[in-house]
């Protein structure tokens, strides 16, 4: 583990980043890197991060890093605020600052950054959904994860391992085939594999015909893969601060104060902000700041448990998921197996759900791999999920002018962080939608075009 | 894990016994025609999501198969009281604050 | 064509007879008390009408306490839900029980004729309640579940009615597409005390 | 070998039994009773493990549940072998074979170590976030490399050769723990009347009285947990569960308990079950958890040698194990003192006592304190040992001075040889089940330790969870405890009068059948009415003990970031120079440190080094403990073998399997089988050399030109009775009812409230108060459920009942030009087509049983749906096949079922349909009801914008313009061919086969407008880059007119 620090540091002492690029043949790469970078550089001086940094720093015993980010005061006045700082809530900041020039903003965040469901999931990021909608706006999103590492200046660990999803049935099957077929046409990498090509591909799966449901085929997308979602928080925090934005933790948001129709501040448990757009990306407490302005909005929050077993040595190398047998698998850098349970059916907000949950979900990761058998279970827990009904999200503007909703993600939100931020940014500052976030307009429950993903969100993950 | 007690089997039974059916007292519109779409998508799929006491129904499928409604706290899940459809609850959100 | 008719209840695969002369030690014992009469009946309690007819009919008071059943030499009856219930005759009475309740019953009623649909297996035996323990999460002590009393419950991943008949005897209605995940289970649950087959 | 640290005498361990076993491929020896922990202190093995970012030797420091250090891979093969038990709670068996999970080439020489000294400077917290991003492409192989140090122990390769099961319980009183809190508080409930469980994790109850050397009432501890077991043994009420860890506490008093029933035998145990998971409902819970000791945080305090002072003193008295030879002893408290008696006791030596507080006031010294001093021990108060030299095993302290609030280094420092350190920093309560439920911790100044919170569970603490540590006062509080939890669990007024209920037949009957059911229904007294005297507690005499200091971080002569490496988590090299960075960097919420910094993120989950993390965090951001807040912990308390969660849901018992009357006969006749929700369904019927495609074209031409028959029983169907029973078709169904006439049968289609198709099927008319309804195979319960609903909530004014028969009639269709032939054969009945028309049906009798005949035809062709009571299934299946020898008839499956009903366009519901597809998208308007008085279910939502839309999909066929090529299910569909990606797609394939009949390929399809486009071209882009062709058409491919089902 050291040794790499080191190789990787004298790697980059040596022949600087550029080598590694050159051997790539992207010539662009590192001016791209600089502008970023310069680009970072603008609110305030971000302490750049790199292998060589580290051993620099260890020779002051890592006595002078920098502050991730500050702790401000808020001010009186932003131009816009931006209600959760969860990962999609930074990355909406992040990306109006960075390509809106918004600069005078806040997120304002009632617990700690990144402590919401960014912290709970199990890290899952994919693109392949079946309706055109989704399908493009996951895809945009996983777009932004393969350089946001550098963009962010932020190692997030994404690992683009794959994505399988298997089918146990002849319906499953036509389901998978529809859906790889809708994803080749979008442009995104998702492939059809047989029986044979998912037991060559994850060897310790249980392919044979003795299952209860034997494993008849996947979709399988290379690109997909995890990330490890605490950094993500901190990636766009920090690059956020850098860029100006104000980053007010255990502040919490009590009234949206509005005026001639439109919105023009928050209370908070820090007095009053005046602001002239309040962008909600709150999750499972949107309901509860759409009630502070006397908005209904079709969500319902649910606890989504998540699971991991103790650490053990490398042995699954793809991310597993299974809609029938219901349950999916991962294994993360740390050795862990991460596991994921469906929803409860009740609404809560206990961050935990039922046992039996738990139970079947462990059944259905035996029935899958029963080599993990003798594995143990070290921790499970709980997220609230909101959920739409049409198992996709809500990114809209609203009849209040300057205000602006972003929820609904369901148990799909950790992928969409960058994209979701993304188009956020674009719909909050523009005060119109994004192209790609047209369709999760809230007005579609009363038109009726919604956009149903419950067979790709089918398992929650 | 929920203990619940089933009102019309009389007695506390496991959570697995029974599924949960979103909220209680939403009544179908008795001349849907008359309903704007906005309305209309208000009865489809516009539920109260509170953080607190909700009132929602479930069905005691493996046992007498009744619906019944429920008053249950969403962040301790504590169930204040299970009731008949039909029936209304006799402790509000209201009534607790 | 011949005339014989070959009925199978939905254990029959399973050889009761073979395995009743071959199991003789056992905790657990088993029975499959096949080719009964099953009926399903709905009404409404409330209903002197319903009641007085059912009583007529069967020569049974209609339990209406939940979770209880009655018997006589003719009939058991099982309350299902407030308005449903089970009444188990012998094989091949059904028709006639229910043409005498279609008889005696007036006002608003349903019977249905369901004896191909399920099977009776009856469980007992010093360790029994241990495998009703790990198969159900429903109390066994006899202070909430006495002799007599009846439950709808999950049992593993299927449902079914548990009837107390005595501290170490149950029956469990069983729906026939799920007798033989019962058999499996079953066996499963009761191998550590040994399972013995009855007839 | 010898046991070089075994003591000669004491202990709890049988020194009758020799157990051999093999660490690192070692063969050393201990006894029956050891756990794998204290036969390998015996045995003087002073490294068992590498940390996991240094690569730095480690040591056993605890002897419980809190271990960080000796995480093994025990078992002998690929099978059985189990990654990542604690020595300290594995339970030494014969011949058991375990090794460490780092460690490269081995544990004791181990070339990281080096590296990990150089490069490991260079990994603070958070160094993954810095580092490995450039260039991006290249993560992956960084991660590849990463990877490989990843995880401790290995999966087994191979299934598990064991079974797990699980048993629920209810009781009034759960009792969590058997220390002396656990016990008296099981005794005093059980005592009181009460059903009571008690549940240990350890082979023996007893808890922290099975290393005491307090008298109670005169007899040694160990001789009072005999006495109190024997009593809850004797009680019929009470269930004890050794080696059961109460893993998880859920809501509404609901408790996970993992039993290990034969880990304790051997690796495996072919005969019986592994592991059991107890799930237990409790009226009351009683926490009798205890309290875990802290270590303190110090220079270089993961050095082997380096131990918490209790687990010393929990080697010694249990285990007769003395674990180094001279001690050193760091303690911010009284009760350490005890590791240094007991090692003094032992007779060996102990160098020196670093005592954290001043120096008291002569007197008011604590009576331990006192007589570690008589007994010539060296006491330094306002020390610390502020730095450990050694590298394998401890070879010297370094002591010094400290300010009197322990935060500086005050004089000179002096050094101590010796080879074990112990350090003492008080207690933290077991408050983790508490937690499980939502409960916040609380903080306590006085116990300088969190307790439980506030609950909403039924729940009791008692003893050292609470805070509560003189043994006197833990026996006095569990039985206070014990008697309260019974008045409240059996003090509550009855729910139901059951048990009064009144003697009914079924009581007579049970008197009949089993005599002795009675007697034990009488003989069960209400023991809650007997007055019980209940015990009181045991005279003992307790040593007085001066107050503790609140110390967590033991200052160095350097600032922290300078000073030796100070470990607060071991498992995962969680420094406090680590923290301090943290809180320096901006991760102040103690939620970003953990994360951050991996702190708590262990095996152990923080159990050791938790309470200590938060002190430093609280000390650098200048708060106070209870300020920096506290972490939930979640479940699992240690641990839980998967095998034990899944218990016996596993294999073919993942998901019951449903069968059919008719399963022997296709299982004899070699079907292949489809899984069809919980339904095993002949797939089609394979003759021995046959590729499926010839087994479907015969099937399929054999039920066209002659008679084919399904096994179609797994069709829901539904029994409706009740006047009004008309009435509630109309509002469920699309399409009316009033006037469907006695023995007449009616398609059906129904929706949802938002317009969008559910499930389909036939309902035929028995009587006019009566109806049987047929459902899809997999909507079944969920239509049975639907119904329901609507009546029991929305229309209980309507007369109607449901019940399932599903399971009660066995269904088999006959269907082609000479079914009625066959048929006739079969029953005495007139199946005339003048008799007999077609959607009409009859009751009659068939092969000599009572049979109901629909005629329906989901084929196309004459059909008759034969339906049996089921126990006559098989009998009726071999009639039929018998009487239509003669004719050839055919056993088809599903697949052929599809193909013939595909080739006359009839929709399956959830194959063409896909919840956003309406009645009007099927081109099936005509079974929507246009003047139905009520306004049915859906029928409002087809009014929406979206469905006014004209480019909705709707359902067409298609043919491919090459005639053999079968598109694939579920390719999607283009208008335009050479477009460029992304694609503007305009619907999919639903349904798609070769047609023997027709000869040609076809398919069923959803597209834009599709009934428009009659001629039309549509384009297939698949997925080897090729296009196909194929043109829009009807969706009737086959006697579109209806001619052959209608003879």
């Amino acid at each position: 583990m050291s040794l790499m620090v080191v190789i990787v540091a004298l790697a980059e002492l040596l022949d600087g980043e550029t080598r590694a690029n050159m051997l790539l043949q992207k010539p662009n790469w590192y001016q791209q890197k600089r502008q970023c970078c310069a680009q970072l550089m603008k609110g305030r001086t971000m302490q750049k991060y790199s292998g060589f940094g580290l051993l620099k720093h260890s020779l002051s015993h890592h006595e002078n890093w920098q502050r991730v980010w500050r702790n401000p005061t808020p001010k009186k006045h932003y131009d816009a605020i931006i209600v959760g700082g969860g990962g999609h809530g930074l990355a909406t900041a992040y990306y109006m600052a960075k390509e809106h020039g918004m600069t005078n903003i806040a997120v304002v965040e009632k617990g700690y950054l990144g402590g919401g469901n960014t912290a709970r999931n199990t890290t899952i990021i994919r693109s392949n959904y079946l309706w055109d909608e989704a399908a493009h706006l996951y895809e945009h999103s996983l777009k932004l994860w393969e350089g946001l590492a550098q963009d962010l200046n932020y190692n997030l660990m994404f690992s683009q391992r794959g994505v399988l999803n298997l089918g146990h049935t002849l319906q499953d099957m036509r389901d998978i085939e529809r859906r790889v077929s809708a994803n080749r046409l979008n442009g995104i990498d998702s492939q059809l594999l047989n029986g044979q090509e998912v037991q060559d591909l994850v060897p310790i799966l249980d392919c044979s015909k003795n299952a209860r449901y034997p494993v008849m085929g996947a979709s399988w997308q290379p690109r997909g893969g995890t990330a490890r979602h605490d950094a993500v928080a901190w990636g766009y925090a920090r690059a956020a601060d850098a860029l100006g934005v104000d980053l007010l933790q255990q502040t919490e948001v009590t009234g949206i104060r509005r005026k001639d129709g439109a919105v023009c501040g928050v209370e908070t448990n820090r007095g009053f902000i005046s602001t002239d757009k309040v962008a909600c990306v709150a999750a499972g407490n949107s309901g509860t700041l759409a009630k502070m302005v006397g908005m209904e909005l079709p969500l319902e929050s649910h606890p989504l448990q998540a699971m991991v077993s103790e650490p053990i040595k490398p042995i699954l190398d793809t991310v597993v998921m299974s809609n029938h047998v219901h349950g999916y698998v991962s294994q993360s850098d740390k050795g862990d197996l991460v596991i994921g349970a469906g929803i409860d059916g009740y609404l809560g907000y206990g961050q935990r759900g039922s046992f039996n949950i738990l139970e079947h979900t462990i059944s259905a990761i035996i029935e899958m791999f029963p080599i993990f058998s003798r594995v143990r279970l070290n921790r499970a827990w709980g997220g609230i999920v909101d959920t739409c009904p049409d198992a996709c999200p809500i990114i809209s503007k609203t009849h209040i002018k300057g205000l602006y909703f972003n929820c609904g993600w369901g148990t799909g939100g950790f992928k969409a962080t960058p994209g979701s931020g993304h188009v956020f940014a674009h719909t909050v500052a523009k005060d119109e939608p994004h192209p790609l976030a047209k369709a999760f307009d809230v007005n579609r429950f009363t038109s009726g075009k919604l956009i149903d993903e419950h067979g790709a969100a089918g398992v929650a993950h | 894990m929920l203990h619940i007690y089933c009102p019309y089997c009389e007695e506390y039974r496991e959570e697995e016994e029974f599924h949960p059916h979103g909220q209680a007292h939403i009544v179908r519109p008795l001349a849907p025609e008359s309903l704007t779409d906005e309305e209309w998508s208000q009865y489809l799929f516009f539920r109260k999501n509170p953080r607190g006491l909700h009132h929602e129904m479930w069905v005691h499928a493996a046992g007498c198969r009744k619906f019944f409604n429920m008053t249950r706290h969403t962040v301790t899940y504590k169930i204040l009281e299970t009731y008949k459809m039909g029936q209304q609850p006799s402790i509000t959100a209201e009534d607790t604050q | 064509m011949s005339n014989i008719v070959n009925v199978q209840s939905p254990l029959y695969h399973a050889d009761f007879e073979s395995l009743a002369s071959v199991t003789k030690e056992g905790g657990v014992s088993l029975r499959e008390a096949k080719l009964l009469g099953h009926l399903n009946l709905r009404g409404n309690s409330d209903s002197p009408e319903f009641k007085n007819g059912v009583e007529k009919a069967l020569g049974l008071t209609l339990p209406l306490t939940p979770c209880t059943s009655l018997q006589n030499d003719d009939a058991t009856i099982m309350w299902l839900s407030p308005d449903e219930w089970l009444i188990i005759v012998e094989g091949g009475q059904e028709a006639t029980v229910e043409e005498t309740l279609r008889a005696n019953i007036t006002g608003h009623f349903a019977v249905s004729d369901i004896s191909g649909g399920q099977t009776i297996l009856e469980i007992s035996g010093p360790d029994c309640i241990k495998v009703m323990q790990k198969s159900t999460g429903y109390d066994f002590h006899l202070k909430q579940f006495p002799v007599g009393k009846v439950i709808g419950t999950a049992f593993a991943k299927s449902s079914t009615y548990i009837r107390r008949t005595s501290y170490d005897s149950f029956q469990l209605v069983v729906r026939r597409s799920f007798a033989d995940y019962f058999w499996l289970w079953l066996q499963q649950s009761s191998k550590e005390y040994g399972l013995r087959i009855t007839l | 070998m010898s046991q070089v640290n075994r003591l000669e005498l004491g202990g709890r361990i049988n020194r009758h039994k020799t157990l051999n076993f093999t660490f690192n491929n070692k063969t050393y020896q201990g006894f029956e009773g050891d756990t794998l922990a204290s036969a390998l202190l015996a045995n003087g093995v002073d490294v068992v493990g590498r940390s996991f970012k240094y690569s730095r030797p480690r040591g056993i420091i605890t002897a419980d549940a809190q271990e960080p250090n000796a995480i093994f891979q025990i078992g002998s093969n690929d099978a059985s072998t189990i990654p990542n038990p604690r020595a300290t709670q594995t339970e030494l068996y014969q011949n058991l074979v375990c090794n460490a999970t780092n460690g490269w080439p081995n544990v004791d020489f181990d070339l990281m170590e080096t590296v990990g000294k150089v490069g490991g400077a260079a990994m603070p917290p958070g160094f993954y976030y810095k580092t490995f991003m450039f260039p991006q492409s290249m993560w992956m192989s960084y991660e590849k490399i990463i990877r490989k140090g990843a995880g401790l122990g290995s999966s087994p390769l191979q299934p598990d050769p064991d079974t797990y099961d699980k048993m629920h319980h209810h009781c009034d009183v759960m009792v969590v723990g058997a220390g002396p809190a656990g016990l008296s508080a099981a005794l005093a409930a059980a005592q009181a009347g009460s059903r009571v469980i008690i549940a240990d994790e350890q082979n023996e109850m007893g808890g922290s009285l099975l290393c005491s050397t307090q008298l109670l009432d005169g007899m040694s501890a160990s001789a009072w947990v005999a006495n109190t077991l024997s009593e809850l043994e004797q009680n019929e009420n009470v269930t004890l569960l050794p080696r059961s860890t109460v893993f998880g506490y859920f809501d509404h008093n609901f408790l996970g308990i993992n039993e290990r029933r034969s880990d304790h035998i051997g690796e495996t145990d072919s005969n019986g079950t592994r592991q059991r998971l107890h799930k237990v409902r409790a009226k009351q819970v009683i926490l009798a958890t205890g309290a875990h000791e802290r270590p303190l945080v110090f220079g270089n305090n993961d050095v082997p040698g380096c131990m918490l002072a209790s687990a010393i003193s929990t080697y010694i008295n249990r285990y007769a194990v003395v674990p180094g030879n001279t001690l050193s002893l760091m303690t911010t408290n009284d009760n350490a003192y005890k590791a240094a008696i007991a090692w003094h006791d032992a007779g060996k030596q102990v160098t020196v006592i670093a005592d954290t507080r001043p120096i008291p006031e002569a007197g008011t010294e604590g009576d331990l304190v006192k007589q570690a001093i008589e007994l010539g021990i060296k006491v330094l108060f306002g020390h610390a040992i502020i730095n450990v030299k050694g590298s394998k095993r401890v070879k010297s302290v370094e002591v010094a001075p400290i300010s009197s609030n322990g935060e500086k280094v005050e004089g000179e420092v002096v050094s101590y040889t010796c080879d074990t350190v112990a350090s003492s920093g008080g207690w933290s309560p077991v408050l983790h089940l508490s937690s499980h439920t939502g409960s916040k911790p609380v903080w306590r100044d006085d116990i300088q330790g969190f307790v439980p919170g506030k609950t909403e569970q039924a729940q009791l603490i008692c003893g050292g969870v609470n805070g509560v540590y003189s043994l006197t006062q833990v026996l006095n509080e569990g039985m206070q405890c014990g008697a309260k939890a019974s008045q409240a669990a059996t003090g509550e007024p009855a729910q139901e009068p059951l048990a009064d209920q009144e003697p009914s037949a079924a009581l007579e009957l049970s008197a009949e059948l089993e005599p002795s059911a009675g007697k034990k229904l009488s003989a069960e007294p209400a023991p809650k009415l007997k007055l019980v005297e209940p015990s009181s507690a045991p005279v003992i005499k307790e040593p007085v003990e001066a107050p503790a200091m609140a110390l967590f971080h033991i200052p160095h002569v350097k600032p922290t970031s300078r000073a030796p490496k100070q470990f607060v988590d071991y498992q995962n090299d969680v420094t406090a120079a680590g923290i301090e960075l943290a809180n320096r960097e901006g991760f102040e919420s103690i939620e970003h440190v953990k994360r951050y910094t991996a702190l708590g993120f262990g095996t152990d989950q923080g159990k050791l080094g938790n309470i200590n993390g938060m002190a430093i965090t609280a000390k650098s951001l200048g708060k106070t403990i209870p300020e920096t807040g506290t972490t939930i912990f979640r479940p699992m308390y240690t641990p839980v073998t998967f095998g034990a969660l899944s218990g016996s849901d596993v294999k073919h018992l993942f998901d019951p399997a449903r069968f059919t009357a008719m399963h022997s006969w296709h299982l004899a006749n070699g079907a292949e089988f489809e899984d069809v929700g919980q339904w095993k369904r002949p797939w089609y019927f394979p003759k021995p050399g046959e590729t499926m495609q010839q087994a479907l074209q015969r099937e399929c031409l054999a039920t066209r030109n002659s008679v084919g028959i399904l096994d179609a029983s797994t069709l829901g169907k539904i029994d409706i009775q009740g006047k009004d029973a008309r009435e509630f078709l109309n509002r469920i169904y699309t399409n009316p009812w009033s006037q469907l006439a006695v023995g007449k049968c009616r398609y059906g289609v129904m929706c949802k409230e938002d317009g969008m198709v559910f499930d389909d099927g036939v309902t035929s008319c028995i009587n006019d108060n009566r109806f049987l309804m047929t459902t899809t195979t997999g909507g079944a319960p969920a239509v049975l459920s639907w119904l329901e609903l609507w009546h029991q909530t929305e229309w209980p004014e309507l007369e109607v009942y449901f019940s399932t028969v599903t399971d009660h009639w066995s269904t088999m269709t006959i269907s082609g030009p000479n079914s009625r032939k066959v048929l006739e054969k079969l029953t005495d009945a007139d199946v005339s087509n003048e008799a007999f028309p077609y959607m009409g049906w009859i009751a009659t009798e068939v092969a000599g049983v009572k049979a109901r005949i629909f005629r329906i035809s989901f084929t196309g062709e004459l059909s008759f749906e034969i339906n049996v009571q089921a126990n006559h299934g098989l009998h009726t299946w071999e009639a039929v096949m018998a009487a239509g020898e003669e004719f050839d008839i055919t056993p088809y499956g599903t697949e052929t079922m599809h193909i013939l009903r595909a080739e006359k366009g009839f929709i399956i519901v959830g194959q063409d349909t896909d919840g956003s597809v309406t009645p009007q998208d099927l081109d099936m308007n005509w079974v929507v009801g246009k003047k139905k008085e009520f306004n049915y279910l859906g029928k409002r939502s087809w009014t929406r914008e979206d469905n006014q839309r004209s480019d909705r999909k709707q359902f067409v066929g298609l043919k491919p313009k090459d005639k053999n090529f079968v598109l694939p299910e579920g390719a999607q569909l283009v208008f335009e061919p050479n477009q460029s990606i992304p694609m503007t797609m305009v619907g999919h394939v639903t349904s798609s086969y070769y047609s023997a009949c027709l000869g040609h390929s076809f398919a069923l399809a959803v597209v834009k407008g599709g009934l428009d486009r009659m001629g039309q071209s549509v384009f297939v882009p698949l997925a080897d880059g090729t296009t196909v062709e194929a043109e829009i058409c009807s969706s009737v491919f086959y006697d579109a007119k209806g001619d052959r089902q209608n003879v």
